[in-house]
């Protein structure tokens, strides 16, 4: 067992997934000599060489569409996307090409995408982005947003071993601020299953990546000062969604919060409200609450930036809300 | 409006830089029982997409459907280079090049039809499936986007060192399109075994090539890449076999990637439905003398390669082959509706 | 008053905005001498001239791209992508240009984007989308999805005006096949406002663009058959979206059902859920349903499209169902 | 591993087709009064960029900082060349155009350290801003996406037969991104008055050129469009400006883009947190001997139009503009947070 930051558990995850299986390369900008912008994967290229640790030209689209035609061709592609902004440039090949080909072709597209998401590093509306929701919402791409250096190493493991397009949502305010207890052993996290981070039986959160650590701070607080009986769980896997533990917990509760970083209208919480108010409408005692980014681009000034993310005081105040309902 | 009209034909001629020029020229003038294929393969893209046509015009075909009139030259004498181990990525006017390939008429006339025991039982149409048995794979619509992927198997096969080369096309509209240059920016500089071959055919769509570039030629952008570039009469099946395969040989050495250009004309509208107006009549009437499937049949018999004995024995066989499978195809049922809810994940 | 079908309400639109304002041009693959795909700017070259009606080269994501610019710089472009479905290829220039520059720079970008959508025509996986939901999570972007002549021309002419960039769906399924009374005079349909296409007690079905006209049928049919009295409430913008106008139908009927043609899950149906969950709840006397296509891409033999896709059958299935809860 | 290197300097070329090859060269050497501005631009430059660092480094700085040293002698050359009606689409190695254009010091500053006063409204930081009544317009972080918005105002000025020219820059990485060909494809077709630069400077992040392109010129790309392309000496403003000029004047005359790689070095890291230990120290002393800045300081001196009090001026002038800046923005406050809520749409 290690104590791993977040990203060392990505890297650690990658690493014995190439160990494992020589089909498995990475690919992407500035990830050789460099290490990555990020630094995931320093130290690979020395190990691995050139022919498995690929520094590609600037050009997210054919970053993308390699992947898919690696993949196609029986090769593991693990493409980094230098931010995840950037994945824009590069969309087509996702939703067209990777998503849709296994429907069409009966053919399997094993890739992972990584893309280091999130805002509250000053990034401005161009480093900031949390861009899970348009994938979402495109059948065919399996998405996993890890929140733990447990689940980071267990969820890039599984998502390598997929057979599916995995497109795989790293936090990158997590990379170094959130440290964990990583096993050393060979585990996965199934893709595909929530994980109840706190128990708790008056109110349920929904959350994933990045709020997961403010939601489980504010639940804390909330005990420690209300009494409150707050359940965070972290869904982990966005595709599949893990429904059946987002209604119990619902059922259980009666009560939910649903929390994340992504602009709100539209997002993630959109579909499990909607999940949430087709199938435990009767277990419901309160309105379904959102707490999410604002409807804008990521503002810059800091202040602002502050006061457009969700954050813990505002996840407090949401769930005193609701608890008086 | 007036329609700006390039030189048709161009020949052979090469891009900066000049590499390789020399040598190159009818460096192998194909044998006879190659020839005799090539003329097959031409003859029966022929056939097969007017019984396509006639299809569409029944009703039958409910979706779009593409010919490639004027292009079998280039789809047949390119995909002829190509060996089994090699990667065939064609475009929407490249029926002759799947044939080539080894792809039955059946299962492309199932595709065409979208019945359930079609390649991709039913869930797509026309040219977009893929047989991994035989190395090809289809495109989808978006313009391009194919490239990329392409370029991911010659990655794959340079990982692997297996020397399989990838082919494949686009269309002088399509190449303006942002995935074509990143395509040839990451096979460039990783010398990918990929061949690509801009089917130059006058329009994209109603847009005449005048508003498409302005470049003498689209072979002229190899030369940004620094790769090899040719413009070829894409008519003349001889000279498209040639020049492809030297383009797939040094892909095939590790040489890297090179760019065709082949200078056709797209003898039907942009699809089935189109009675392509806007095409001038004056500019049809100059390239039908230059018919692709009409040159090799002249030269054949010229050279008594071909003989009208032998020419009706084809055409009989062709026309066998096409009843077989549009009856084929007509008796197979549509896929069970409920099945479209499946497949979308691998297990 | 002329009777018209919703392609020639478009191009009436359109047409009549290019006269009134000099600055109006249109943009995109074939729309001049071929008057378009499917011939929404036909006889336009000749009459506004070259300036004004732009063949442009194939390239999705320069047409886009030249239409902020165009915008920046004052001009007020209409830029028609020939199927929705290629947007894909221009998707940076969309959420990343268009929609944040007034929040960034706080210049206006008045431009629109012409996207013919929709399933039912046999296009198969990649001439069929509906790619609205993409769009409705990005911040800065109008979205409008007429449904009838009127509400396409009103549409297209306010999107024209609208200092906002503006992605005008049209389905086209409806381009031959709908008719209606369409004044001749200059009249435009707010953005922003839903409009109650049936008025009714029992039931809200809240639904937008191609699906509308199937609820109708189905409106109309369980009025005769069950004398069932169902609301049709036709979104007609999602961006801005009329909360207001959700909100009252479903606050009188306590019952709501949401149709689209789009799939299921992350759609427009998953935020309109949410809100209602969340802002009308204590008015619910049912779970809220949603009836989408299925969460695949568009299959192309017709059975199995059919399967695919919402239809009035289905909509008279799932009206029954809420209404015996 | 090892790097290979380009060579560094390589004079004005000319890409095919060589058109107007002569009578360019040296065609007008700037006036004494325009030197002294090119140099106190790229001196002012270089000292804006010393106190963005310095600010960075001092945590006041909260987001990212980018610099341009070694490309001086680009960004002021070019925009040197530009009038008032013109626009200036700048990217993130380019500070030297903005102030070229007419960007004040403080401004600048501002939207640095990302204040409520700044043009942005502290919504977002560095040179992401734009000044219409500069006809400045910044770039986003998506390489080359301003590329095609750059073209649609070049489309919007011919359209409206403005005659306004527009200038914009990419680096060697962001000239393989799809927005560079698919714009240059468009403004070539419509002969738009664009003027693309590529910032060629042996890196894009940690990445050298060899792993971007094995063209022998960036400048090639150029002929695949069928427009003029340039590489030039980007340490040399003389060099810079000439060629600019004339790009800028075709354009204005209605010929057409142009494409100009401008050969420098990226002296500092990829942003002010690298450190850029991936460049070989070799490279980089070869390359400080050409400094830009020196180079112009140097033959000023050398001229006697700049002399030791002359410079000492400049450098107290600017040092004061830059101090009134940093403290004006440093007193400057955050804008209200609540207004981040607004703004979305224009009403
Ligand atoms: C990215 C994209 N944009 C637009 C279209 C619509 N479209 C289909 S074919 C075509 C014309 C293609 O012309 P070209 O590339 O020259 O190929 P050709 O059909 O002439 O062989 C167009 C505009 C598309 N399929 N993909
Ligand atoms: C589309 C896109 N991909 C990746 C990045 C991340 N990124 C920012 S700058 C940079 C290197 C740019 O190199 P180059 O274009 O040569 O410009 P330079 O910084 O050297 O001037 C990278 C990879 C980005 N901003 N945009
Ligand atoms: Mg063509
Ligand atoms: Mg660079």
């Amino acid at each position: 067992m290690a104590f791993l930051t977040y990203i060392e558990a990505i890297s650690k995850g990658m690493w014995e997934e190439m160990e494992r299986d020589s089909s498995v390369f990475l690919l992407g900008e500035d990830i050789g000599e460099f290490g990555g912008a990020f630094k995931a994967t320093q130290g690979f290229l020395q190990h691995f060489g050139e022919d498995r640790v690929i520094d590609t030209v600037l050009a997210e689209s054919a970053i993308l569409g390699a992947s898919v035609g690696a993949a196609l061709a029986g090769m593991k592609p693990v493409a980094e996307m230098q931010f995840s902004d950037f994945v824009t440039c590069g969309f087509n090949q996702l939703v067209n090409n990777a998503a849709t080909t296994h429907y069409r072709w009966n053919i399997p597209v094993p890739m992972v995408v990584r893309l280091p998401s999130g805002a509250g590093i000053h990034g401005g509306p161009f480093h900031s982005r949390n861009p899970e929701a348009w994938f979402f919402h495109q059948p065919g791409l399996k998405i996993v947003v890890p929140s733990t250096p447990y689940d980071a190493k267990g969820l890039i493991k599984a998502a390598i071993r997929d057979p599916n397009p995995v497109l795989y949502f790293e936090h990158k305010r997590l990379y170094r601020h959130v440290k964990g207890e990583v096993p050393d052993d060979d585990y996965v996290v199934e893709i595909g299953k929530a994980d109840v981070k706190r128990e708790g039986t008056d109110i349920s959160v929904i959350t994933y990546g990045g709020t997961t650590h403010q939601t489980l701070e504010a639940a804390e607080l909330l005990r420690q000062e209300n009494d409150m009986s707050v359940e965070v769980l972290d869904l982990r896997s966005l595709v599949p969604l893990d429904k059946d533990a987002i209604l119990s917990s619902v059922r259980k509760t009666g009560k939910v919060l649903i929390v994340h970083e992504d602009n709100l209208t539209g997002g993630i919480g959109a579909e499990v409200a909607a999940l949430i108010a087709e199938f435990a409408f009767q277990n419901l005692d309160a309105p379904i609450k959102r707490l999410a980014a604002l409807d804008t681009p990521t503002p810059y000034s800091p202040t602002s930036e502050e006061f457009f993310l969700p954050n813990k005081e505002k996840i407090v105040n949401a769930l005193k809300e609701l608890a008086r309902y | 409006m007036a329609v700006a009209v390039r030189k048709k034909s161009v020949g052979i001629s090469f891009s900066q830089p000049r590499k390789k020029a020399n040598g190159l020229l009818l460096r192998i003038a194909p044998s006879k029982e190659k020839y005799l294929r090539l003329y097959y393969y031409m003859r029966l893209t022929r056939e097969f997409e007017k019984t396509i046509l006639k299809l569409y015009r029944q009703g039958k075909i409910v979706g779009g459907a593409y010919t490639g009139n004027g292009n079998e030259a280039t789809s047949v004498g390119s995909a002829f280079c190509l060996k089994k181990e090699d990667y065939l990525f064609p475009m929407h006017r490249d029926l002759g090049a799947h044939f080539v390939k080894g792809q039955s008429v059946r299962n492309l006339m199932l595709q065409h039809l979208g019945r359930g025991n079609s390649l991709t039982c039913g869930r797509d149409g026309t040219g977009h499936y893929a047989d991994p048995s035989l190395r090809i794979y289809g495109n989808i619509s978006h313009l391009a986007a194919m490239i990329p992927v392409a370029t991911g198997v010659a990655l794959a096969s340079k990982l692997r060192k297996e020397k399989s080369v990838v082919m494949t096309y686009i269309g002088d509209g399509g190449s303006n399109v942002g995935d074509f240059h990143e395509s040839l920016a990451m096979a460039s500089v990783m010398k990918l075994p990929l061949v690509l071959i801009i089917e130059n055919n006058q329009y994209a769509y109603s847009t005449p090539i005048a508003k498409q570039f302005i470049a003498e030629r689209l072979s002229d952008r190899a030369v940004g890449y620094g790769i090899p570039g040719f413009t070829i009469d894409g008519t003349n099946v001889d000279e498209v076999y040639q020049v492809c395969s030297e383009a797939v040989d040094r892909a095939r050495r590790g040489e890297g990637p090179a760019l065709i250009e082949s200078v056709t004309m797209r003898m039907h509208g942009h699809s089935a439905h189109d009675g392509a107006e806007y095409v001038p009549k004056k500019l049809l009437e100059e390239w039908k003398e230059n018919d692709p499937v009409a040159n090799i049949e002249t030269l054949l018999l010229s050279k008594k390669i071909l003989t009208p004995g032998l020419k009706l024995e084809y055409e009989r066989k062709i026309a066998d082959e096409l009843d077989d499978a549009a009856q084929f195809a007509l008796e197979s049922p549509y896929p069970p509706a409920e099945e479209a809810a499946e497949g979308v994940f691998a297990v």
